[in-house]
């Protein structure tokens, strides 16, 4: 029988519901076109989460091991919790300016995406698993579709365009992902991932098995199941952009671990060679063709897809250091990614297609602005001294302990490939003639990419702490092997 | 034997009104054959002594989902929505052998694998399956609420047609359409606009 | 105070340029003087650290100076920072190369301030890398080194002309070939390929060595397997010799130092060369002797080629960046021909090479950045006569060409002699052959070269703004200069450093080779 | 009948709704076809759930239905936004943002 | 003072003044007290000198040496050079102090002419030029006083930069610019051979000492010789020196002729030790010499530009005193050296002044200069007769003794060749006296005049000693511990006959009002052969064709293979990328379709993984 002693270590989701609700009756109380603090009250709130997961203990089994609370849990709810914060910072002045008696809803769309992020890595049964999964990934569709309609700058055709798509893909592979957790459970008897692992193994259990893995390999967009992610990033509102590129994919890899390691234990060799499919193609192709790109958003997607195949790498060793690695990798890719979507955001405001050219001159027209913007790009290609730097690089370590020399030097190489594009952007910022005049950043926007820069530089500058605490939730994740 | 009998039947109907349903060219009748379908399987629920899934099936899915979809089909309504645009045959071609794979891959899988029960085991009792949900599963239950509300409340807001204060809205909604009106050869609306907007030549 | 200054050194010799930049930041764009005055006092501080810790450098040798601060204790990677004999004499060039270099860009306005801020970061790498004992740290400076590049010659560059000839006459229709942003995005991705090498590398001594710490000495002690040697350095001499343009990884280099605006090219030939086959030595062949004794053959062969190749290609030149950045293809080969001997005088050469070499281009580099200022063109067959209005250059020109032609008197010439030494020492006697012969080559071009731009008829009339030297700019010529007669004639001054550091080193390397002799 | 009879008759279900969805161009017939599929789930839920015993399908078909339900409502008020937009629900046709 | 003190006073001085000129502008720019600067220095050096052969002359035969570590250097395989260093340093004994006293002074001389001589050029390159000019004492005192090879390499190679720079004096002249460079490269050419021989002799002995027993003497000797044969001006790399005559007079006076070509004979003469022990090298080196004797001598007689005569009459004299020392005599070679340094030096500077008189240095623009300006043409009247070898004069003595030891060697060859270049050198130097001082005026000489008295006293100082340095050879020799006693040898009676039968045909030519025109038409040939210049085509094809081609093949390989490989990747790179964009068509229906094929896929390799 459920008690009261189930709820504790869910404490952090219980607070983020009520955060919702509070948010939602804020929205009805206030007049039209005054809604503009709804935002601000959204982040601070999840600031506040943030804040509150330092202080909190919520470790533990609960739901009769339906839900399992871990450090490791908790890093992943401190990862989404700040993204949700920085895309709701991010997005006050887009969400004001183009749909300014929609905000509410914005907000609420967010926050129960962000519910079911936050309790998606707990998960320890199926069903709560694809539960959360679907409240995780519905709202996301729709927030891409969620845009005013104003003809001129054709928002409102690529939103839908992108949201459509968006929902189409992920409707088809989560009828996959059920259909392969059918048969796991079928074949297994039970539902608890634990229990799974116990299961003999048998041709159609692993048939079960592969399904599901498709359908989460959407989700985290890695080839060939990515070809969504350009559209959609191109098509949807910047700000929302922003949060789909890191959110998502964080407790993607969550969810991905869970599966991999917990449920389907047993066959690591086999998944491994799988992932390593992932992991090569993902890197290859989203390095390859996010090179021709002119429209950064899109050329930032395809970077995603080959960040993707990186952080795969982490999960790809299974050991306590690649995990811890993996962790660290998908916190400083939440800021620097975010960040720089961000900048895009403050660049062109009105438009989702941001092309190179709209970047030229930034460092006279904003010189604060191009600087982020080429950290949050040195970052990205892994460049000493940002965090991306030391992400790649522990990753790359993670990979040549677990025996793998040769992924490193592929992974290497294929980043000097993504320096290419990367250093575009730097030189549109930085070589590209000065055109348009001053860009003007709103107080909002501006903490919010100041909040990535700051974790950025601080989290390159210092990794240390970061480190510490990743490999320990890692281990905390594997448990005593 | 009679068993045998009615799993025949019900899967002959179930495939045969499912296949109507992805090759039927006209939309409401797609929505209407995938009825059929819904209150097929709703009949095989029953042959597997799952009486309250078979209900739920009848109400919920059969009701539910076939109104949503006949409204979809209505709102999104076209002279043309009725004609089917001219298609490729090879994608028909295409869709069979991917489908062929699919259940070729399935059903090997199955054939493969030893030890499916052949024989049923003691039927569920409806109590034990709502106990079931205010129990073990009741967290999975309540994120199962939220699901719905956000989808609800994300519907609405989406579809709301009008939206006092917000310039733009109302052209934005009517435009498009009317920009779009007669289109014959739709592709040759379409291409310009892609042409304009696609993601940018290197 | 001074107890502090001395316990701190090298952190504040590595430290200043970066303060500097940082005080940049907030300095405003307008204020040139400004900008120009910290930069220099920047870089001053640094070279009066370098020779307050020559002064101060306890000659019985070792590492002196040493600085511990762990970075990321997980995985034993500390900032430790110690000077060996080497570091000495590299630090006192990098010191003389960033100052000097700083006057003699005394005159960028356009975005100075970025342009400072860069410069400065860059050399704070550099003397990192000379002086770091964590192989982490060590290539984590060596990074920050290159990185800058990008933007530096991509800013401040300029364009040289190279027309669309050949089997791959194609790829112009995607690459502007000889723009700047070409030849930095160039530089930038082929160096950084090295460094893709040189990661894996890391990581198996790393590994190999326990998986405890980076610390060069914990490196050096751990004894690994032959057949890792035997892959792990070719690697590196791939990862680092890139960078010491070493062929065929050297066609970075003409398009680079031809494209860089004059500072640039001073320090990035001058000194980041270097920092290439100082990798090479430091760590390819002393933390893997095995594999240095099995490979050195080889290196010494393509240093052979370097030397020569990079001449003849000089000479064939007509942009002058292009004379001198192939000039400095060949002499780096000098460095690499120096290493690969593996004997005493070739280190001592290698390394008083890289010193030489580094003042001599800088020089150079200086030189040309002014006559390419003045007259607007580099094309040299269309000079003539300049000595008329820059007496002055003409002199400092002739002077550093007679450096690198190996004169005796000029610091290049203590190098290539020694170099040669060891080549006739080492188990391959002929390899002093092409150096002697390239030479002689470098002979014929330089001179030829000042010949066609400052003797003879002329000036031309369209060449109507050339004028001598300036203020600052009188001071890096004279400095540079200087030093290229002092140490040419007191080669001592530098060199028991480095023959310090090399009698500790060399042993180390030696052995294995007296092993590879075994049957 | 044996298990394997219905599993064979959900994957046939499946393998019609893959059919569809890659068929169909108007939006609503994907979303019938994805319908198809979900319905070949449940199919296989309860199967299962007869054969080996216990409640565990049952409850996770309804779930299963409960979370069609929810992806329809979602989907139908994206088809209208596109419809809205374009004046047209005709996938194909909606290929603007490529390459 | 102590001996070492002069010695330190007679290098450094120069040096100081050399670099004081340097840092300190004004000072190089006034002019002429630049100009009474420098050559006072050099009469300050010249001083030392003589002192330093006082003390020699008084017996102290060697007056020590000093050394000081250059470089350090150590081997790990033990063996002769384990553990030591690279000195430099002083060396004072009877060969470094005389050739130190020749080298001063004729410097001296050289510059105070140059006083006059250079007037009229601006200021500043006035002072550059003496500026020089101390550099060049300096250097050739360093190269004097070397104690061992090392040190004398240094000197070697500081020869020649300041001859490059002096040469190129008139760098505004293409022609200058062009012979400076062209001098240059030939010499350093050519010490590729020193270079690599040092390191052979080092590797080999553990030290540079000029007198050591090398087991591999005859290649070391044979790398040294390439040197000598640069810098000596042997054929055939002799083809700078006639070039190099588009430097200053004095210039050509002081390097080209008196001191810095010589360099090569003394640095044989130093290394004779060395050289004694490779007697091969010794033969390649008696043919070698007297070739060049010949056939630069046979080349003067067609050249008309009086400077080139001298020139060519250089190379052949260098000739003769190379086959000296390939006939093992380093008296006679050195002894020939002093002798022709005074001579030749005094030729030149009496030319020079010729030259400052008629601002020409074509013959046919002279004629009739003996009214004009007599002491110039009485000196070079001695020069011309001291270096014909006729008896009294310095020449006769130093070439007698040369042709005795070479007879004595049995080297026939080398000795015919040296008889015939001992009739020519007669000959063309009789034509050049015949012509220039009592030929019929041209328009040019008419408004020649006598030099100033700054011109004046280096000729008559030099011509002073061209008479008498021939009676000092005893006490030369007797300065290297061998002393020869002179005695006429019939190959001295026949050079001495030769001689003047040359002398006397080029009065009959030149002088004599009805000159023989047929003997005239019988040198022809040789003028054709002189004018053809084929060894400098040969070797202007080489650089030309060979080295430049080749380096603008390696050049466009380098541009177009090597680097267009790279770039070719990175092209290939992008093009792939571009390639791929289609499998983006924007359609949703081709999404889902991959995302079912990739599940299938995975299905089945999940369904048959085992």
């Amino acid at each position: 029988m459920p008690t009261l002693e189930d709820l504790r270590p869910l404490i952090i989701d219980l607070l983020l519901l009520s955060a919702a609700l509070l948010v939602f009756a804020v929205d009805l109380g206030l007049p039209h076109g005054r809604k503009r603090g709804l935002g601000f009250l959204t982040a601070l709130l999840l600031a506040g989460l943030f804040a509150v997961t330092f202080f909190v203990d919520v470790d533990g089994p609960a739901f009769s091991g339906a839900y399992l609370g871990t450090p490791w849990v908790m890093l992943f709810k401190r990862v989404a919790l700040a993204a949700g914060a920085l895309a709701a910072l991010g997005a006050v002045d887009h969400v004001d300016r183009h749909f300014p008696n929609r905000q509410g809803e914005f907000y609420l769309l967010l926050l129960f995406s962000l519910m079911g992020m936050t309790l998606l890595p707990g998960a320890r049964d199926l069903i709560l698993f694809v539960v959360c999964f679907e409240l995780m990934g519905l709202p996301l569709a729709m927030m891409a579709a969620y845009a005013k309609a104003d003809d001129k700058t054709r928002v409102h055709r690529h939103a839908a365009e992108a949201g459509l798509k968006l929902y189409l893909v992920s409707a088809a592979s989560t009828a996959i992902t059920l259909f392969g957790l059918s048969f796991v459970y079928g074949l297994s008897g039970t539902t608890s991932l634990s229990g799974i692992a116990q299961a003999p193994m048998t041709p159609l259990l692993a048939v079960g098995m592969m399904l599901t893995l498709a359908g989460m390999a959407f989700k985290v967009g890695a080839v060939p199941f990515h070809l969504w992610v350009p559209d959609t990033y191109t098509g949807a509102p910047t700000p929302f952009v922003a949060f789909l590129s890191v959110g998502p994919k964080a407790t993607g890899f969550a969810a991905l671990a869970a599966v991999i390691l917990v449920a389907f234990k047993g066959n690591q060799a086999q998944l491994g060679a799988l992932v390593l499919l992932f992991v090569v193609a993902s890197i290859v192709v989203g390095n390859l063709m996010a090179l021709p790109q002119r429209d950064v958003k899109r050329m930032l997607a395809f970077s995603g897809v080959a960040q993707i195949g990186y952080m795969m790498m982490g999960l790809l060793t299974g050991t306590q250091l690649g995990l811890g690695m993996l962790l660290f990798y998908v916190a400083g890719y939440v800021v620097t990614n975010m960040g720089a979507f961000l900048v895009l955001e403050a660049i062109a405001p009105d438009r989702t297609g941001v092309t190179l050219d709209d970047l030229n001159g930034l460092w006279k027209r904003s010189p604060w602005l191009g600087l982020a913007m080429l950290l949050f790009v040195l970052s990205l290609a892994g460049i000493p001294f940002v965090v991306g730097f030391w992400a790649k690089l522990y990753v790359f370590m993670a990979v040549y302990e677990a025996g793998q020399g040769w992924l490193v030097l592929f992974g290497a190489l294929m980043a000097i490939v993504s320096l290419w594009y990367y250093l575009q952007i730097a030189r549109a910022v930085y070589m590209g003639e000065v055109k348009a005049g001053p860009v003007a950043v709103r107080p909002a926007l501006a903490a919010a990419i100041g909040l990535c820069l700051f974790g950025v530089v601080a989290m390159g500058a210092w990794p240390a702490p970061f480190v510490e605490s990743a490999t320990a939730a890692a281990s905390s994740f594997l448990g005593p092997r | 034997m009679l068993a045998q009998v009615a799993f025949g039947i019900v899967a002959l109907a179930l495939l045969g009104s499912a296949s109507r349903v992805v090759t039927a060219r006209n939309l409401v009748h797609t929505v209407l054959w995938l009825g059929l379908t819904l209150a097929v399987t709703a009949v095989a629920y029953i042959l597997l002594n799952a009486n309250f899934l078979a209900a739920i099936q009848i109400i919920l899915y059969t009701g539910g989902v076939l109104t949503l979809m006949l409204f979809g089909v209505m709102l999104t309504h076209r002279d043309e929505g009725f004609v089917a645009v001219q298609n490729p045959s090879g994608r028909f071609v295409a869709g069979g052998i991917l489908a062929l794979a699919v259940f070729a891959m399935l059903a090997g899988a199955i054939l493969r694998t030893p030890s499916l029960p052949a024989t049923p085991a003691p039927p569920v009792t409806t109590e034990a399956l709502g106990s079931a949900f205010l129990t073990e599963h009741v967290l999975a239950f309540e994120v199962l609420s939220l699901l719905l509300l956000v989808a609800a409340l994300g519907a609405i807001v989406l579809a709301r047609r009008k939206d006092a204060g917000e310039e733009g809205e109302s052209q934005g909604a009517v435009l498009p359409e009317r920009k779009a009106l007669p289109t014959r050869q739709p592709k040759a609306e379409a291409l310009p606009v892609a042409a304009r907007t696609s993601g940018g030549e290197a | 105070m001074s107890a502090f200054i001395d316990s701190h050194l090298l952190s504040i010799i590595v430290a200043a340029p970066f303060l500097a930049a940082l005080l940049l930041l907030i300095v405003d764009d307008d204020a040139r003087l400004t900008i120009r005055w910290v930069s220099l006092l920047g870089s001053l501080v640094s070279l009066a650290g370098s020779i307050h810790l020559a002064s101060r450098y306890d000659m019985r040798g070792g590492l002196q100076f040493v600085e511990r601060y762990p970075l990321v204790p997980a995985f034993g990677i500390e900032l430790s920072l110690a000077a060996d004999g080497w570091g000495v004499s590299l630090l006192l060039l990098t010191g003389i190369i960033i100052t000097t270099g700083v006057l003699a860009s005394w005159t960028v306005t356009t975005r100075s301030r970025e342009f400072f801020i860069m410069l400065l970061v860059l050399v704070a790498g550099v003397f990192g890398v000379f002086v770091s004992q964590d192989l982490f740290i060590f290539f984590l400076f060596y990074e920050i080194a290159v990185l800058p590049m990008y933007l530096l010659i991509g800013i401040w560059g300029s364009r040289g002309k190279v027309e669309a000839k050949g089997p791959f006459a194609f790829v112009w229709k995607r690459f502007d070939i000889g723009g700047r942003e070409y030849a930095a995005m160039k530089l930038t991705l082929m160096l950084l390929v090295g460094s893709a090498a040189i990661l894996i590398v890391i990581f198996a001594m790393y590994y190999s060595a326990g998986g405890k710490s980076f610390d060069l000495g914990v490196l050096g002690a751990a004894r690994y397997p032959r057949q890792m040697q035997l892959w792990a350095f070719p690697l590196l001499w791939f990862g680092f010799g890139a960078l010491a343009g070493v062929f065929p990884f050297h066609t970075w280099s003409p398009d680079g130092h031809a494209a860089a605006p004059t500072a640039v090219s001073m320090l990035h030939a001058g000194v980041l060369m270097k920092l290439g086959a100082f990798g090479v030595i430091r760590i390819g062949m002393l933390l893997l002797p095995d594999g240095a004794a099995y490979w050195a053959p080889w290196v010494g062969g393509v240093a052979v080629i370097n030397v020569l190749y990079g001449a003849l290609s000089a000479m064939s030149q007509k942009d002058l960046k292009y004379v001198i950045a192939y000039s400095s293809v060949s002499h780096m080969g000098v460095v690499m021909l120096g290493a690969a001997t593996l004997t005493v005088d070739g280190w001592n050469g290698a390394v008083y090479q890289m010193f030489a070499h580094g003042m001599m281009t800088g020089l150079f580099f200086a030189l040309v950045g002014l006559v390419y200022e003045r007259a607007h063109t580099r094309w040299v067959p269309s000079m003539g006569g300049f000595a008329a209005k820059m007496p002055g250059v003409a002199a400092f020109f002739v002077l550093a060409g007679l450096s690198s032609l190996g004169l005796p008197g000029l610091a290049g010439f203590v190098a290539e002699f020694l170099v040669f030494l060891g080549a006739w020492q080492s188990k391959h006697w002929w390899w002093a052959l092409p150096g002697i012969v390239g030479a002689w080559v470098t002979a014929v071009y330089v001179l030829r070269a000042a010949k066609q731009i400052f003797f003879g008829e002329g000036p031309a009339a369209e060449y109507h703004d050339l004028k001598d030297a300036r203020r600052t700019e009188w001071g890096a010529l004279w400095a540079l200069g200087a030093c290229l007669i002092i140490f040419g004639s007191f080669p001592r001054l530098i060199l028991d450093f480095i023959h310090l550091a090399t009698n500790e080193y060399l042993p180390r390397v030696a052995n294995a080779l007296q092993l590879a002799q075994l049957p | 009948m044996g298990l394997s009879a219905y599993l064979l008759l959900s994957a046939g279900l499946f393998a019609l709704g893959v059919y569809g969805l890659v068929t169909r161009k108007n939006a609503v017939g994907v979303l019938a076809s994805v319908e198809l599929m979900a319905n070949a789930v449940n199919l296989n839920l309860v199967a299962f759930s007869r054969f080996i015993g216990g409640h565990v399908g049952q409850v996770f078909a309804l779930f299963a239905i409960a979370l069609t339900v929810a992806e329809v409502v979602v989907g139908l008020a994206l088809v209208i936004i596109l419809y809205r937009a374009r004046g047209d629900v005709r996938l194909e046709l909606m290929s603007e943002l490529k390459g | 003072m102590l001996p070492m003190d002069w010695a330190r006073l007679a290098l450094f001085l120069p040096l100081a003044t050399a670099l004081l000129f340097i840092i300190i502008p004004p000072l190089r720019r006034s002019g002429l007290v630049a100009g009474v600067f420098s050559v006072l220095t050099a009469f300050t050096s010249l001083i030392a000198a003589v002192v330093l052969l006082n003390q020699v002359l008084g017996g102290a035969r060697a007056l020590g040496r000093e050394v000081i570590s250059w470089l350090p250097h150590s081997s790990l395989v033990p063996g002769p050079l384990a553990n030591g260093v690279i000195q430099v340093g002083l060396q004072l004994d009877g060969i470094s102090v005389s050739m130190l006293v020749i080298v001063t002074l004729v410097a001296f001389c050289v510059q105070l002419f140059s006083l006059g001589y250079m007037a009229d050029e601006p200021k500043h390159d006035f002072g550059r030029y003496f500026t020089w000019q101390s550099l060049f004492l300096f250097a050739m005192n360093t190269l004097v006083l070397a104690p061992n090879l090392l040190q004398a390499f240094l000197g070697w190679e500081l020869v020649g930069l300041v001859s490059y720079l002096l040469i190129g004096y008139w760098w505004r002249k293409p022609s200058a610019a062009r012979a400076a460079v062209k001098a240059f490269w030939i010499t350093k050419l050519a010490d590729m051979g020193l270079v690599a021989g040092l390191i052979v002799l080092f590797l080999s002995t553990g030290s540079f000492e000029w007198t050591q027993t090398v087991a591999v003497a005859t290649p070391v000797t044979l790398l040294l010789f390439l040197a000598v044969m640069g810098k000596s001006a042997q054929f055939p790399l002799h083809i700078w020196l006639p070039d190099a005559m588009e430097g200053p007079t004095p210039v050509s006076a002081l390097l080209h002729a008196a001191t810095m070509v010589a360099a090569g004979v003394y640095l044989v003469v130093r290394a004779h030790p060395l050289f004694a022990q490779a007697p091969d090298t010794q033969l390649v080196m008696a043919y070698v010499g007297g070739f060049t004797a010949l056939f630069a001598a046979v080349v003067a007689v067609v050249q008309t530009d009086i400077k080139k005569v001298l020139a060519y009459s250089t190379c052949s004299q260098l000739g003769y005193m190379v086959c000296a020392l390939g006939a093992g005599s380093q008296v006679g070679g050195f002894f020939h050296l002093t002798t022709h340094a005074f001579f030749k030096a005094l030729l030149f500077l009496a030319a020079g002044s010729i030259i400052h008189g008629v601002h020409s240095n074509e013959l046919k623009h002279m004629g009739g200069l003996f009214g004009k300006m007599k002491v110039t043409s009485v000196a070079f009247i001695v020069g011309a007769l001291a270096l014909a070898g006729v008896p009294g004069l310095a020449g006769f003595f130093s070439k007698d003794l040369i042709l005795e030891e070479v007879a004595h060697k049995g080297l026939w060859g080398p000795l015919g060749a040296l008889l015939v270049a001992a009739f020519l050198t007669a000959f063309y130097m009789g034509r050049v006296v015949f012509v220039a001082l009592f030929g019929k005026p041209s328009k040019e000489a008419e408004a020649a005049h006598e030099s100033g008295p700054s011109m004046l006293a280096p000729l008559v100082l030099l011509s002073v000693l061209a008479i008498a340095a021939g009676y000092f050879g005893a006490t030369l020799s007797g300065l290297y511990g061998e002393p020869v006693h002179f005695h006429l040898s019939p190959v001295g009676i026949a050079a001495t006959v030769l001689g003047l039968s040359g002398l006397g045909l080029a009065y009959f030519m030149f002088g004599a009002p009805q000159g023989g025109s047929s003997l005239r038409a019988a040198f022809a040939p040789v003028g054709r052969l002189a004018a053809s210049g084929a060894v400098d085509k040969t070797f202007a094809w080489a650089y030309r064709k060979v080295l430049t081609g080749l380096a603008d093949g390696i050049g466009w390989f380098d541009r177009y293979v090597i680097d267009g490989l790279m770039n070719g990747i990175a092209y290939g790179t992008l093009e792939a990328g571009s390639r791929l964009r289609p499998i983006q068509t924007g359609r949703v229906g081709d999404y889902v379709y991959v995302v079912v094929a990739a599940m299938v896929l995975m299905g089945l390799y999940g369904a048959f993984w085992r």
